[in-house]
């Protein structure tokens, strides 16, 4: 294409993308890359309710079988068309990866195609997270694939970017670590609807859009400033004055509900293997602190105790009131001499190459700490800690008792989706491995209710188990604010940066 | 405890007028004397720390954080809302560690392998090749793999630091040998029955101590940064514990909104390596007998 | 003498250190050159020559010397007022200077050809193929072999009496007005040294250039002087036409100078002292690699230097060989190859029967200190680093002396070689080149070995110096019994010391055998050649008259 | 001296085996490890298990190692385990720009340092060296981004004379290319210029002092010639070895001053790398670096002997 005269966007987004399979990955910026070259058959809209995007679906009387009818004039960037076949495939590969989609595959009878554009879902046994499951965007969406792609063994790389999404994968122009370009995909076919979070008309005004790598935040905002890019997916908050000082610059959180960060505690070794250890490292900790250290500017956090994230139908604050409201050293205290602690060290890994991950475990160090605990800060890179937080060996011999990472917040919305809530001990649960009977019988009752009411009632359940159990400390919410010139418009909100709808000036 | 600082300093640079006229056998230069007070003091100052600080330097108060300069707090404060005034004073306990440390380090074992090299020939092949290797692994991927190996603690993260730097110690050291070696005063020692480890200790070292001292001071400035880079990288002390390094690249991004949080530990960095300069020029003018008559 | 305006005009100049309490080195000497004169300046090792020379051309080292009062004037210009461009204007042009150690006055990483060349580039406008011309056509001046190699050679390639042709090539290539020879001949052979002497004569009588000439070789001063300063102690202590003071010396200095120049007439040979050869050459071969640069790889290999071709001798205990020769005749390249210092390419060397010709460094060792020399270039084979006493007693406390004992003998020999007691504390930067040669002689004499290959040990020595220490060595040998290799191109010092002697050209013998039949009745053309060239031959200095 | 140099190259092999063998060893001794970064943040352990024996991670490590070594033979770099691209061109890519900035620092270096150095060693003492030396010390001690974020400040944002960061191939246009490069090349050689500078003035005052330049002085060259051609080359040997340490260092310790301009270059790929834990990127990477390393050093030995025909090999 003639690429001078097009109108490109420049973005800088979070991170580098990496991996290219948004399926097997769970990284954000992975997902991101999805949500560009590959539909998925279900979007949310703005209150996070589910809309047909690719598909509509229809469920029987008994709410036992979904039927879904793709709409007319998908292709692939191949140009071949979507079919029923290629969307089952891709259903059946995203149920080997995403721990929702195993548990959707687990209540699922049969995924079978009616005809080149219709496939039924029938369940095995009541279900009440189908749709929900299949809209969700965290944290690995259902994306659709071709069949030949979908089907690669488990591992492998996918051979191809071809997807059915609003904008073609350039492979040439992909520099790994440096930029990621693309092209509108002219034969899309958008949906007639308003674009709304991932519903919607996802039509494209531009005709390129490029993710460049920057790595230096203060590069960054010169270049946004002096117009050598045109969108910042995540603004430093301290740098902020220098964008709100600019007029041609505009500074917004497009993602109303924003990132959760947690602490994860290792239910295996000493002292965090005492629910009443892990209660009074949670008593310590005081939310405001963590976050005025990590965001500073408090229009962009909120403090939340619920496990879920606030700010959506299904948040419960219930029994974490020491955490927004600065912490209870005197209860900590007690708690920890009543368990008996002996003064074993808590060791926390604590990754110092990510800036929205050193924070953290500094000030919770030291909130510990003065509630009484030994804390051991084991200072390493990310990379490190990924490895390291798998690893089932004693603190003192590689391990860990605690970690800090940040959530999606719609990764943790439900008792479902969200993976820190999994407590069936060793095989099954996100690193930690809490294995908690009650907490599992709860989730899978949430799961095959129906009924408004009694899941909120069981939300609050979960929740306060969780706040008892203490699998993981709510640390903050807080929300990415997005940068953009004010040649870019319409941008849309939702749970990521979406370029469909986005316009720019020549 | 400003007053402090200040009464220290007329004793402690006659002290040092003294010691300096006995080390170098000349009247050393005004320069040199305020080149070794300045030392002294930040070295006073790392020693002292915890009585010139007026806070605990790893004491967090996020609601505090990011203020300028106030009676509380001199330097103001950094993004956890810690003392800035008592981390830069901390801060020269470990740079000044890692700083002269791998300096003296680097020269204790490149000197040795630079002169040795230089001077046989079939070492010169075979341990030349070895540097040529060690200079390729990249300081951090070296860190990495000593600190997972031990623990991160101040020696790995000097050994780390110091890897990529001997070798550019030996090359230097061995290139001034290489030349110096043809001298007939070499030649001279030689049938004087002069031992080669004192040929090399007395005739060929004073030769290479002029770009010696300039690469040390080089590297005693490189090392105190890279520590913040390794630091940052997760390979090195952690981020609480303050140095100079550490300071100024958590500065880093506010650096054009509020450039005094790096400007002081720079500050002190850059009088730091000034004076190991002027010092080490003054030791290189006393090895020199030439120089040494202009000074007299 | 003359109404003509002097060239050179040196009035009451006084230096001095450089320093607190500065010590008068020049205590205001005066003297003047008319055009087409020559002026030879002798005196005593470290009166101050070197220095007034320097002085003259703006050289003085900064920050250790200063001129503290008088007079310089070239053409009536003030040297000493002008300004530093005028200076280097001056230098080159007007006024050229050829110093007295060839070995340090090169510059080490250029080829000899550049660093003519840019004499002429800088001061002329010439091309460069005219240059280059100009240059060699000064190389064949000087009487120089090869002047193609010579051209492409490094400094350290070329033989001593090279190098200063070299030096002297390049003070004479503008043709200056006035000419300042520091000792310029002292490593040259008699015949070389008279082709020399006769260019500059030459230059004078073309250019009417004017030339200070220093020296302390009286042979020398008997045949090229007009006039003649005689300096001491910084103080000229007497200055006349070259007859007067010849013949007619005022003072007692003067006197004492004349009478110590050594006489042509070998001595007797002494009897043999043991029957202990302590060193035995035979057939050696040394051949230099031809020069080497990048492009070498592409061109035929040229030929190599044969510097040393075949030469075979004994030396026994007591005795003193003396090795003559013309410049570049192999005479350094033998010595070296004997001390091991280079790899001899064939040959066999014996020290006191033990073989070392095939030894490694390490085996070397243990024989080391049986064996010593003094360097052709003493200001190169000291350390600038290390002092004058630390360098004396390295080598005995290698050998398991004492510091305090060895700095006690150390101070002994600086007295034995006439030198000041507070030499021991100074560096060797801070000596006149007498004064350094005599360091170096009194380094190898504190090894006391069986050997001393001595090369060109007593060249810079003023003669009554040089008269003292051949008489220690003499001393030294009969006490100790020291073979003595000495290397020189001096006739009248070869007579007066050496027992048996070897003539050397083209790295080969030409003659060998007692001193007495080849200086007193040679049978070879070339050594007679040498004789009758030596400088002085008309006159007999003792005497204070012509020779009969 | 062609035997020499053969014989150098020869010697490199063993260096680039030993340099493969040790690189290939301290990154499997390195925590961390691919197949996690690939699996992401949710991943369990058998989804990352998966990917480990996918990529090959799970061979005995011998196996692992014949296998890179045998494909290094034919000329296969192997593929990146995370981007899933070739190498080769993962490194072509970046090894333009890096060698551009690298050039262009050496050439801004060598050109500003030297003379700066031969200046503060003539004129010793005198204001205009104690400018030189001091600002050199700060040279050192500034950390390189500052000196970056200074420069962009002046001359990009408040002068806008050169862009802001950015890097244009030179087939884009050489005009973009130079005004890209000049901010980035004046960050990284700030370093060296400062560390040449010194390394200059300390090696010209050995020098100054030696009768050859008297002589000289005493022929009547200019002052330039005098410094330049005869101290300076006497100067030579710490000189050539510290600018040839100086262009290794710089092609591997690029990386901030990539990261503050937004350059793609091999400091970044490296860090990256290390950091994602990119086997065969690294190992790649280090041996290029590692043959690099092997021939510019033997072009300063032999810039040793050339400059300094005493030198012998
Ligand atoms: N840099 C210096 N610092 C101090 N003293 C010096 C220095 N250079 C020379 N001298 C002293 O000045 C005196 C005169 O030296 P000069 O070189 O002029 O002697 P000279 O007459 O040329 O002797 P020679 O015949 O041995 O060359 C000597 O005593 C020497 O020790
Ligand atoms: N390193 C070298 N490389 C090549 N040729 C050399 C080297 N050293 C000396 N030569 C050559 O070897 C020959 C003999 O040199 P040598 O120094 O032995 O002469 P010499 O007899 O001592 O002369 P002089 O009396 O002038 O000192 C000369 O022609 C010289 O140019
Ligand atoms: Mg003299
Ligand atoms: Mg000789
Ligand atoms: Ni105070």
């Amino acid at each position: 294409a003639n690429v001078q005269a097009d109108t490109t966007v420049r973005a800088v987004m979070h991170a580098a993308l990496r991996g290219l399979d948004p399926v097997a990955s769970s990284a954000t910026i992975t997902k991101n890359h999805g949500y560009m070259i590959y539909d998925t058959l279900l979007g949310l809209d703005e209150d996070y309710a589910p809309q047909p995007q690719m598909a509509d679906w229809e469920v029987s009387e008994d709410g036992m079988t979904y039927t879904f009818s793709l709409r007319d004039g998908l292709t692939w960037h191949d140009g071949t068309p979507v079919t029923a076949a290629d969307c089952i495939a891709s259903l059946k590969r995203w149920g080997t990866f995403d721990a929702g989609g195993k548990l959707l595959m687990a209540n699922t009878e049969s995924l079978t195609a009616v005809d080149d554009t219709t496939f039924e879902l029938k369940l095995a046994k009541p279900f009440g997270e189908v749709i929900s499951l299949i809209s969700k965007p965290s944290s690995v969406p259902a994306f659709m694939m071709p069949e030949a792609v979908a089907s690669v063994p488990n591992g492998e790389p996918l051979p191809n970017q071809i997807g059915s999404g609003p904008f073609k994968f350039v492979a040439d122009e992909f520099q790994p670590g440096v930029k990621v370009v693309y092209e509108k995909y002219d034969e899309y076919v958008p949906r007639t609807e308003a674009p709304e979070a991932t519903s919607g008309s996802k039509e494209v005004y531009v005709d390129r859009v490029e993710w460049i790598n920057m790595p230096d935040v203060q590069t960054t905002i010169n270049a946004i400033n002096s117009g050598d890019i045109d969108y910042i997916e995540r603004t430093p908050y301290d740098l902020m004055p220098l964008l709100e000082a600019n007029p041609e610059v505009h500074t917004a959180v497009n993602d109303p509900l924003g990132w959760m960060s947690v602490a994860r505690m290792n239910f295996l070794h000493a002292p965090l293997n005492d629910a009443r250890i892990r209660r009074a490292a949670l008593l310590a900790v005081s939310q405001e602190d963590v976050m005025a250290a990590m965001i500073g500017d408090p229009r962009f956090y909120e403090l939340c105790a619920s496990v879920f994230g606030c700010n959506h139908p299904r948040s419960s604050e219930v029994d974490g009131e020491s955490l927004t409201s600065g912490g209870d050293l005197e209860e900590a205290k007690k708690l920890l001499e009543e368990a008996g602690y002996d003064g074993t060290p808590v060791v926390i890994l604590q990754p110092t190459d990510v800036a929205t991950l050193a924070p953290q475990p500094i000030v919770v160090a030291q909130a510990l700490r003065k509630a009484g605990f030994e804390v051991e800060l084991r200072p390493m890179d990310w990379q490190t800690v990924v490895s390291q937080r798998a690893s089932k060996d004693l603190p003192s011999e590689g391990g860990w008792n605690m970690f800090i990472t940040n959530y999606s917040v719609d990764a943790l919305w439900s008792p479902v989706v969200n993976p820190l809530l999994i407590s069936s001990g060793e095989t099954g649960s996100y690193f930690g491995w809490p294995d908690i009977p009650e907490m599992e019988k709860l989730r899978a009752e949430y799961a095959a209710t129906t009924d408004a009411d009694t899941r909120a009632q069981q939300v609050i359940d979960v929740q306060k188990l969780a706040m008892q159990e203490v699998n993981t400390i709510p640390l903050g919410q807080f929300k990415l604010v997005n940068s953009w010139r004010d040649d870019v418009s319409d941008i849309v909100q939702g749970p990521l940066t979406a370029f469909w709808g986005m316009k720019k000036e020549d | 405890m400003h007053a402090q600082t200040v009464s220290t300093e007329m004793p402690a640079s006659r002290g040092i007028h003294k010691l300096m006229s006995k080390v170098f056998r000349v009247r050393p230069k005004t320069a040199t004397i305020i080149a070794a007070t300045i030392l002294l003091l930040i070295v006073l100052m790392a020693i002292f720390a915890p009585m010139i600080a007026t806070h605990d330097p790893v004491e967090l108060s996020p609601a505090n954080r990011l203020q300028g300069m106030s009676a509380e707090h001199l330097l103001g404060t950094d993004a956890y809302g810690r003392d800035l005034f008592s981390r830069v004073v901390y801060g020269a306990q470990v740079s000044l560690t890692v700083g002269l440390g791998v300096a003296f380090l680097c020269v204790l074992i490149g000197l040795p392998l630079g002169l040795l090299t230089g001077y046989f020939r079939t070492l010169d092949a075979i341990l030349m090749r070895f540097m040529d290797g060690l200079m390729a692994i990249p300081g951090i991927l070296a860190a990495i793999a000593i600190v997972s190996l031990t623990s991160a603690n101040l020696w790995t993260l000097m050994v780390a630091i110091m890897v990529p730097e001997i070798p550019q110690i030996v090359r230097l050291v061995r290139s001034q040998v290489l030349a110096t070696r043809e001298e007939a005063f070499v030649e001279a020692a030689v049938l004087m029955g002069t031992p080669t480890r004192t040929i090399l200790w007395r005739h060929l070292m004073p030769n290479t101590f002029a770009p010696l001292i300039v690469q040390c001071t080089y590297i005693c400035a490189a090392a105190i940064l890279t520590e913040a880079t390794l630091s940052f990288l997760g390979v090195g002390l952690s981020s609480e514990t303050p140095t100079w390094g550490n300071i100024m690249s958590e500065g880093r991004i506010y650096f054009q909104l509020n450039p005094s949080m790096i400007l002081w530990a720079g500050l002190l960095l850059s009088l730091c390596i000034l004076s190991v300069n002027l010092l080490g020029d003054a030791a290189r003018d006393a090895l020199d007998p030439k120089m040494k008559r202009r000074e007299g | 003498m003359s109404t003509e305006n002097p060239v050179l005009k040196v009035d009451s100049l006084v230096v001095e250190t450089d320093s607190k309490d500065p010590k008068q080195i020049l205590k205001g000497i005066s003297f003047e050159i008319q055009p087409g004169e020559t002026l030879c300046l002798v005196g005593e090792s470290g009166s101050g020559k070197s220095v007034s020379s320097l002085t003259t051309m703006g050289l003085l080292p900064q920050g250790a010397l200063r001129a503290a009062g008088g007079r310089i004037l070239l053409d009536g210009e003030d040297l000493l007022q002008a300004s530093p461009k005028r200076i280097s204007e001056l230098r080159g042009s007007r006024m050229a200077m050829i110093f007295q150690e060839p070995m340090t006055a090169l510059n080490p990483v250029l080829t000899v050809g550049r660093q003519l060349d840019e004499v002429l580039a800088c001061h002329t406008s010439e091309p460069a193929n005219k240059r280059r011309e100009r240059v060699l056509d000064a190389l064949e001046q000087v009487h120089l072999p090869d002047i193609e190699r010579m051209y492409d050679s490094y400094p350290h390639q070329l033989s001593g009496g090279q190098r200063q042709r070299i030096m002297i090539a390049m003070a004479l290539l503008l043709k200056p007005k006035l000419l300042i020879a520091d000792e310029p001949t002292t490593a040259l052979d008699v015949t070389t040294q008279h082709q020399i002497l006769k260019l500059i004569r030459e230059l004078q009588e073309k250019h009417g250039t004017a030339v200070l000439f220093i020296t302390h070789d009286m042979g020398v001063v008997a045949d090229i002087a007009h006039r003649v300063c005689v300096m001491h102690f910084g103080v000229i202590v007497e200055q006349g036409e070259v007859k007067q003071i010849l013949s007619n010396p005022q003072k007692q200095y003067t006197r004492d100078l004349l009478s110590a120049v050594p006489s042509l007439t070998p001595r007797e040979a002494r009897a043999l002292r043991g029957p202990r050869l302590v060193l035995d050459v035979a057939e050696l071969v040394k051949e230099y690699a031809p020069p080497r640069s990048l492009l070498s790889w592409f061109k035929k290999p040229k030929a190599g230097t044969k510097a040393v071709n075949n030469i075979s001798f004994k030396l026994y205990e007591g005795r003193t060989l003396g090795i003559v020769g013309e410049s570049g005749s192999g005479k350094s390249t033998l010595a070296r190859c004997v001390m091991r210092l280079i790899d001899p390419t064939d040959g066999v060397i014996r020290v006191d029967g033990q073989q070392i010709s095939g030894l490694t460094a390490v085996g070397l060792k243990p024989h080391r200190h049986r064996i010593q020399m003094i360097f052709q270039d003493p200001y190169r084979s000291l350390n600038p680093r290390r002092t004058v006493g630390d360098s004396l007693i390295e080598g005995p406390m290698n050998y398991g002396a004492q510091r305090e004992a060895a700095l006690g003998r150390a101070a002994e020999l600086l007295q034995l070689v006439g030198l000041p007691a507070d030499a021991i504390d100074r560096f060797p930067h801070q000596f006149s080149g007498g004064q350094r040669q005599r360091i170096a002689i009194a380094r190898a004499l504190a090894m006391e070995p069986d050997v001393i290959v001595a090369d060109e040990a007593v060249s810079a020595l003023d003669v009554s110096v040089q008269a003292q220490v051949l008489a220690l060595l003499d001393d030294i040998q009969e006490r100790l019994g020291i073979a003595v290799l000495f290397i020189t191109h001096d006739l009248r010092v070869a007579a007066q010391i050496c027992d048996d002697v070897l003539v050397m050209q083209r790295g080969k013998v030409v003659e060998y055998g007692p001193a007495s039949d080849v200086l007193g009745n040679p049978s070879a053309e070339y050594t007679r050649q040498l004789i009758e060239v030596a400088p002085g031959r008309s006159w007999d200095f003792a005497n204070f008259s012509p020779a009969s | 001296m062609l035997g020499y140099f053969i014989r150098r190259l020869l010697a490199a092999i063993p260096v680039m085996l030993v340099v493969a063998l040790s690189v290939f060893l301290l990154l499997r001794l390195s925590p961390g490890d691919p197949a996690t970064i690939i699996a992401g943040e949710m991943a369990d352990a058998e989804q990352v298990n998966n990917i480990r024996t996918a990529l090959g991670l799970n061979e005995p490590l011998h196996t692992q190692f014949f296998i890179w070594i045998g494909n290094l033979l034919q000329g296969d770099f192997g593929t990146s385990l995370i981007s899933q691209t070739s190498v080769m061109s993962m490194i072509s890519q970046r090894l333009e720009p890096t060698i551009s900035l690298a050039l262009a620092a050496i050439t801004l270096t060598v050109i500003v340092a030297v003379p700066l150095g031969v200046i503060a060693a003539w004129k010793q003492g005198k204001w205009i060296d104690n400018l030189v030396m001091s600002t050199s010390v700060v040279g050192f001690s500034v950390p390189v981004f500052v000196i970056g974020y200074i420069l962009i400040q002046v001359f990009a944002i408040e002068l806008k004379w050169l862009p802001v960061q950015g890097y244009r191939s030179i087939d884009e246009g050489i005009g973009e290319f130079i005004s890209r490069l000049i901010l980035p090349a004046m960050t990284l050689s700030s370093v060296y210029i400062a560390l040449i500078a010194r390394m200059t003035r300390a090696s010209m005052l050995e020098v100054l002092g030696e009768d050859y330049i008297r002589t000289a002085r005493a022929k009547g060259l200019g002052q330039r010639i005098v410094l330049f051609r005869h101290a300076l080359r006497n100067a030579a040997v710490p000189i050539l070895t510290v600018v040839g340490a100086g262009f290794a260092l710089m092609v591997s310790g690029v990386v901030v001053t990539e990261t503050v301009f937004n350059i793609p270059g091999l400091g970044r790929l490296i860090v990256d790398a290390v950091l994602s834990r990119d086997y065969p990127v690294i190992q790649a990477l280090i041996l290029l670096t590692a043959g690099l390393y092997v021939v510019i050093n033997l072009l300063i030995d032999l810039s040793y002997a050339i400059t300094d025909p005493r030198i012998r090999y």
